[in-house]
């Protein structure tokens, strides 16, 4: 079983959600902690290619997202009817290596965790 | 049984219930005889940190109230250094160290990074979120 | 084991409610606590999941101070207040806890 | 044509809108300025009876309610279909001189003011 | 004299865009800012809401900032890229502006 | 034609864009010689006028921002009063009616009652709130 997931469920930057989560992975990811990454409702909207947020003054996050392969954070899962609700196919994000998932595979994915950090 | 909690506050004690939520839940938690690991205040729940937060007389101080729980049960309480610095929460070493007037962190309170958050979830039976 | 799952919003005007009644697995709990009790009274948007999850089995709660602060009275039939000790040990019972806000 | 509508459409304890929507009221009813207040939405749920905030360490927001006609404010609109949608009645209310506008009185209630103060 | 209606809130969290939807008169004008630009999607909850004011006349309008910061590449036809600038004009050639968050 | 309004800031600088789009709103309008009456901050907004906030050096600090706009083009700039200390945000009177052991407000801004956005806005021709 693997020890911590991290839930992320906010659109990138209206509020500092989508930001803090990702970096309490990227901090599991320095302390070779096992951690998983969910992106679900809002969430998904973290992975939309072609981000320019600096015309909002602030730094692009799907930088910070495509940076959690270089840490070694490998399991990336995104729920699958929060990216057909708004249109976005796997070929219009900007990660690849991430894992669909149906509403029974994301239930199943909250069984295989023992900790959960919402966000 | 007895287990070891994290809990991490993410609401600010004014304009959102959730630190008062997160509050009563860890005075219930005591009762109950489990541990603290440790409390991470994270997002804007860093400023339940501020000494210098001033309800009126005949309201809750939920600041006060937290250094309280703090104190009286020897709570490791975090407060997660970046999310601190960049609402205007700091302690008198990062008032040095960016040469600003004044300091506003309780006493209750330390200041640092988010590892801190993942060791205590990597030790502990339960987390929990308070969320904003 | 399972996961508690705690809601904080109302699903008059925000959706988590919602996603997380549809990702409620069997032997799941749902706790509904600050604006989240509006969702338990009778005239909630998702009365309808809601009574069905109720119908398999799933323990829906709502946190009684919540619902007292806000003057709730009719809630729907099947949804168990509880309190702060009680949202403890839901919380020691369940393995994980997400919170959808 | 009256100068300042307050609209309000948020929950009483959750966040501060409610209660800083009813403190600029008050103000402006204290300062003799021509205000009305409008709830709609989650605002509505703050004309709810038998409110016992102290039960969540706050003060109820119902009283301060019921305190704006002492202070001389009397526009007080509620907005009914958000009633309705909470199957909230007229004498579920702690406010009787209120005054309920169906979506289209709600329309024109926003062409007969000068400002509005949004929460 | 007319009222310009923001919107702040994502259509697919919020029920702020529909509220506001709603109560838009003919002669009123809707700016998505922030969050908001999510409703200018062609996957937009309100899309339907949105076409029939497009319609009816109404100008719906949304901040380009906004939606490169996001990445949004459909939006639904006939809703205009406005800027900060833009904002203020719809800001004094409407009478009252209200706020939707 | 130039006209007269009042801005209501109701936003943090972190955690809420809306203090961002308020600020980029204020620029266009003094662009476009429109006049401020007044810039209200209330709710969560009064965290703009903080000394504190410190972000990482290569963010954008808002608190900053809106100082040199509101001395730049001397603008006046209320936060309300009860709100802020309701936040921790203090003047140094305020830090002597409360005996505490810091003050936080910018020097940009001033406190202020409720009245201040009441006779702002019953004196402008527009009033827009940026909610959060």
């Amino acid at each position: 079983m693997s020890r911590i997931l991290c839930v992320s469920r906010h659109a990138p930057y209206q509020t500092s959600h989508a930001n803090d989560a990702l970096d309490a992975v990227l901090a599991a990811g320095a302390f070779d902690q096992d951690i998983g990454l969910l992106l679900i409702d809002e969430g998904v909207w973290q992975l939309v290619t072609q981000q320019d947020a600096p015309y909002v003054g602030k730094k692009d996050l799907s930088k910070k997202l495509c940076a959690l392969a270089l840490y070694g954070i490998e399991n990336i899962f995104v729920h699958e009817p929060s990216l057909q609700g708004r249109l976005l196919t796997r070929d219009s994000l900007c990660l690849d290596n991430v894992q669909l998932l149906t509403n029974k595979e994301t239930r199943q994915l909250f069984d295989q965790y023992e900790q959960i950090l919402s966000f | 049984m007895p287990m070891k909690y994290t809990v991490v506050v993410m609401g600010a004690p004014e304009g959102s219930q959730s630190s008062r939520t997160a509050l009563a839940f860890c005075h219930a938690l005591v009762d109950q005889n489990h541990t603290l690991e440790r409390i991470f205040f994270y997002a804007d729940g860093v400023h339940n940190a501020s000494m210098l937060v001033t309800p009126p007389q005949d309201e809750q101080n939920l600041p006060a109230d937290w250094s309280n729980f703090i104190q009286q049960y020897d709570v490791d309480a975090v407060v997660c250094i970046a999310a601190a610095l960049r609402r205007g929460i700091m302690d008198t070493d990062e008032q040095s160290r960016y040469q600003k007037s004044a300091a506003n962190l309780s006493a209750a309170f330390s200041l640092s990074g988010l590892g801190q958050l993942i060791a205590a979830t990597a030790s502990s039976d339960r987390t929990i979120t308070f969320g904003a | 084991m399972s996961t508690l799952h705690t809601v904080n919003k109302s699903p008059f005007q925000d959706n988590s409610l919602a996603s997380c009644l549809q990702l409620c697995s069997v032997g799941d709990s749902v706790l509904l606590i600050e604006d989240g009790a509006y969702g338990a009274s009778q005239s909630s948007p998702c009365a309808k999941e809601l009574i069905s999850l109720l119908n398999e089995g799933t323990r829906i709660y709502v946190l009684e101070n919540d619902v007292r602060a806000r003057g709730l009275q009719l809630l729907l039939d099947g949804i168990e207040l509880t309190d702060y000790q009680g949202f403890v040990q839901l919380s020691s019972t369940h393995r994980c806890i997400q919170s959808w806000y």
